[in-house]
C-alpha cells in the first residue's frame, strides 16, 4: 500500500468551478488567501459565485479581483471593513452581503465539515444577526439555530503539503483554512512547498489528506503573498 | 472471501476496514496499490500490523491492535476523525454483521440481554460510508440464516449495506432485495438459497465463482 | 486612560485587547508581567508588534498589525479561537464603544446607513468574555455623551460591559447604572456628570485620581 | 510579558475534584489514557462521580480501578466490550452506562468545549440510541439534538507539555483528549515531558495553554502504560 497521488495543475482544478457555484475561500486578511488560485478563478470566469470568506481582502487583492470581475453575486463573511468596493457593492445591491459573527461562521463551516445539521448559539442573540433564524428550547434556555455551511469548491493556502494532500498551515494563515477543507465537495489546496510523502510528521498534519481532492504547487509567490505596506 | 472483498477497495479510496479484518483484506492488496486505511481512533495511512516487539504504545487501530505509519500517515483527534466518515470522505467501510435484512438494514451492535458493550464507532461508519459492505458467515453457530426478510435485532443503521461477503457467496442488495453475484467455490445455488432468510434473485447465465 | 487600563490585567490572565489598542496598553505591563494576550485570528501569546522589515507575512493579529510570537505562543484555527472565546477561556477583553447603556448594553458594530462593516468577532468578545471592559473617549466628536441611559444604536451584547475607561474617568456598570469610580487629574465633577448621558452615582469620600 | 506557570502538584490538582463531580477523562484504550491521574483520584476517593470517557479500559486498568473503588455512579461512554466488570456492573444496576455513538460523544464535548447549546445530527437516528431526545426539523429533514456535554474536570494525557499548559498529543494518543481539554472547567493534565517553554513550535502545539489549570510532570510510567501484551 501507499498513500494516492493529488497533484494536479491550477487550471485543471480550478475548472472544476462552475456558474452559480459556492465556493470557500480561505484566509484572513493576507494570511491564508489563496491568491493564486483566486487569480486563476477570475481567469476562467464562471459567474453568479457565492463566495464564503472571513473578510473581502483589501483593494487590488484576493477577493477583491472578483468583484471587479463581477463574478460574485452573493458574499458570506464576518468583516468587509478593510474592503471599500465590497461596502459600495453591497450598498448599491450588486451583491449581496451576508454577515455572520466570526466565531459562528467558523462553526458553521466546521459543522458543514463535520456532517452535522446545524449548531445551537446564543451568541449574536441580542442582535440583528439572529433575526429569522429558527430558535430552539433546550433546557429552557432559548438558542439559535445556526445552520451548517457546505460548499462546491473550497479553496485553500497552505505552507507545505504533501503529494497525498496532507497540509500544514503557517502562523496565522491557518485561520478558516482547516476548517473549509473539511467543508467542501471539492477541495482544492495550493502550497507554497511541497514535500515528500513522510515529511510531514504524522503528528503535526493540520488538514489530513483525505479531506482534500487536487494539490497544486506553488512555483513562485506573488506580490499579493508580501507584507502589506501601510 | 477475504481475497475476493479486497477486490472491492479501487485505487484512491479511503477505506476504514472494521475491527478484525483489516490485516486480512490489506494482505491482499499490491506494496504499490494506491489506497489510505483510516482507523477512527484517529489515523489516515495505517501501515502494517506490528509485533509486541515492534509496537509503539501510543499506536493502535480501533480495534487495539498495534499498528504503524507509512509515509504520508496522519494523526488527528476524534472529532476530525468522525467529521471525515459523516462529511463523506471515506469511500468504503468493510463492517461485521449479527443481521443483514433485505432492504439493506444492518444489525452488528447488540443482542439484548446478551451482548450490549456500546456501539463505539460503528453507527457511524455503517451510516454515513459511502459505501457499506458486510463480511460475514453466511449463517449463525447454529445454522440460521444472517440475512434475513428483515432483522429481528436492534438496528445500526438503516438500508446501508450494499453488498454482502460471505463464505457462500458475494450477495448486493438491490431496490428488489438481495441478489446473488457470485458463488463460492464448492456451494451449490440449493445450498445458499437455503442458507439465505430471504428470496435471494439469480443473475441470468452462468454465476461466476470466487 | 491606557496607563490605568493596563491595570486592570491581573497576573496570569488570558486577555483579549480588541483592534488597535493592544500595543498602547501592552506598553504598559512589565517585561516580567505573566499574562497571554490572544487575537482571534488563532494565536495565543502575542509578542511585540513588527515593524515593515521584521514582520512576518503570516503573522498577524486581528487588526492587520504584524506581530511576533513568545516563548510558548500556539497559533489554532479560527473555531479554537472563538471556542477560548465561548467557552469562557477569556479573562478580559478591552473593546471600543460608540454608546454604552447605564445596564452595561454596548453598541460598537455598526451605525446604520453610515457604518457596516460587519461584526467580525466582536460580538462573542463582548458577549462571552467573563469580564468586558470598554476604552473610550467619553463623548464622541461633537460633545455628545457615548454613556447613555439606552443605546439608541444596534447592540453588540446586552448587560456586558463591566467598567469603563475614559479620557474623564473609570466607570463601572453597576446594578443601579454607571457609579464613577476614579476621576482623570484635571476633570471637575460637573464636567464628568455634565458629560455623562446618564445619571452617574458618586462614591463615598474623596474621588481618586488618575 | 511572559506567559504564566501552570505546574502544580498531582495531590493538589486532584484535591480539586469532590464528592458527586462530572470527570472526563481522555484516552481510547490505552493511548491517552492518564493513568496516573485516575490512580491518585482512586488514592483520594471522591465518590459518585460521573465519568466521562469513550471506554473503561481493561481489568485492572485506569477505569477499572474507579469501578473497584466504587467511586462511580454513572459512566457516559462510547463501548466497554473490552471491560468484563463494567458490564457486569451496569447489568447489575451498580452503574448507570450512557452509550453513545463514538463521533457523537467526541463533537458533544467539543460542543461543551466551544461554548455551543447542543448539535444536530441524524447519527442513530434508527436505533434506540435516539429515544428520549429532541428532534428539531432543519429544511424539511429531521435531525436528533444532542446536547453539549461539559465536565468540572478534565483529566488529560500529553505526550508533551510546556510550563503554561500547550500541549502536544503522540500518535492515537491525541483522540478525546484535545476535546475534553476544551470542555472542563478546571483542566488537569499529566505530560510525559515536560519542556521549555518555546520548545513546542507553536505551529505544532495540539491544545493551546489557555485551556490548561494544572500540569502534572511524570517522572515515570507504571506499567499500565506499556504495550498491553495478550
Amino acid at each position: 500500500m501507499r498513500l494516492p497521488d493529488k497533484i494536479g495543475t491550477l487550471e485543471e482544478s480550478i475548472s472544476r468551478i462552475s456558474d452559480g457555484a459556492t465556493v470557500m475561500i480561505g484566509g484572513f486578511g493576507v494570511p491564508g488567501t489563496p491568491f493564486t488560485l483566486i487569480r486563476e478563478l477570475v481567469q476562467q470566469g464562471p459567474r453568479d459565485l457565492t463566495i464564503i470568506k472571513n473578510d473581502a481582502n483589501e483593494t487590488d487583492m484576493g477577493v477583491d479581483h472578483l468583484l471587479v470581475s463581477g463574478q460574485v453575486k452573493r458574499l458570506i463573511t464576518t468583516h468587509i471593513g478593510l474592503n471599500p468596493r465590497a461596502i459600495a457593492m453591497m450598498n448599491a445591491g450588486e451583491i449581496e452581503v451576508e454577515f455572520n459573527a466570526q466565531g459562528i461562521l467558523a462553526e458553521r463551516i466546521r459543522a458543514g465539515g463535520s456532517g452535522l445539521g446545524g449548531i445551537l448559539t446564543d451568541i449574536g442573540i441580542d442582535t440583528e444577526l439572529a433575526s429569522g433564524k429558527q430558535r430552539v428550547e433546550v433546557d429552557g434556555k432559548s438558542f439559535i439555530l445556526e445552520s451548517a455551511l457546505r460548499a462546491d469548491v473550497a479553496l485553500i493556502h497552505a505552507d507545505r503539503a504533501d503529494p497525498f494532500g496532507n497540509l500544514a498551515y503557517a502562523a496565522t494563515a491557518r485561520n478558516f483554512n482547516p476548517l473549509m477543507a473539511m467543508a467542501a465537495t471539492h477541495v482544492i489546496a495550493e502550497a507554497e512547498t511541497l514535500v515528500p510523502l513522510g515529511d510531514l510528521h504524522a503528528d503535526d498534519v493540520h488538514t489530513p489528506g483525505p479531506f482534500v481532492d487536487d494539490l497544486v504547487g506553488l512555483n513562485e509567490l506573488s506580490e499579493e503573498y508580501a507584507v502589506v505596506q501601510r | 472471501m477475504v481475497a475476493r472483498a479486497a477486490r472491492e477497495i479501487a485505487p484512491g479510496m479511503v477505506v476504514n476496514l472494521g475491527i478484525g479484518l483489516p490485516t486480512k483484506v490489506v494482505d491482499h492488496l499490491g506494496p504499490d496499490f494506491p489506497v489510505c486505511l483510516h482507523t477512527e481512533n484517529g489515523l489516515a495511512g495505517i501501515g502494517p500490523t506490528c509485533t509486541p516487539e515492534t509496537a509503539d504504545r501510543n499506536l493502535i487501530d480501533a480495534g487495539g491492535a498495534y499498528v504503524s505509519t507509512i509515509p504520508g500517515s496522519a494523526f488527528f483527534d476524534s472529532s476530525v476523525s468522525f467529521a471525515l466518515v459523516r462529511s463523506g470522505r471515506l469511500d468504503l467501510t468493510m463492517l461485521g454483521a449479527f443481521e443483514v435484512s433485505q432492504n439493506g438494514d444492518l444489525a452488528n451492535w447488540k443482542i439484548p440481554g446478551k451482548f450490549s458493550p456500546g456501539a463505539g464507532g460503528g453507527i457511524e461508519l455503517a451510516q454515513k460510508a459511502r459505501r457499506v459492505v458486510v463480511l460475514t458467515t453466511h449463517t449463525d453457530r447454529i445454522g440460521n440464516p444472517k440475512l434475513k426478510e428483515t432483522c429481528s435485532l436492534p438496528i445500526t443503521a438503516r438500508g446501508c449495506v450494499a453488498r454482502i461477503f460471505t463464505d457462500m457467496g458475494v450477495i448486493d442488495v438491490t431496490d428488489q432485495g438481495f441478489a446473488l453475484v457470485e458463488i463460492a467455490e464448492g456451494i451449490s445455488l440449493p445450498e445458499i438459497i437455503d442458507a439465505t432468510g430471504a428470496p435471494l434473485a439469480l443473475p441470468a447465465g452462468d454465476i461466476p465463482t470466487f
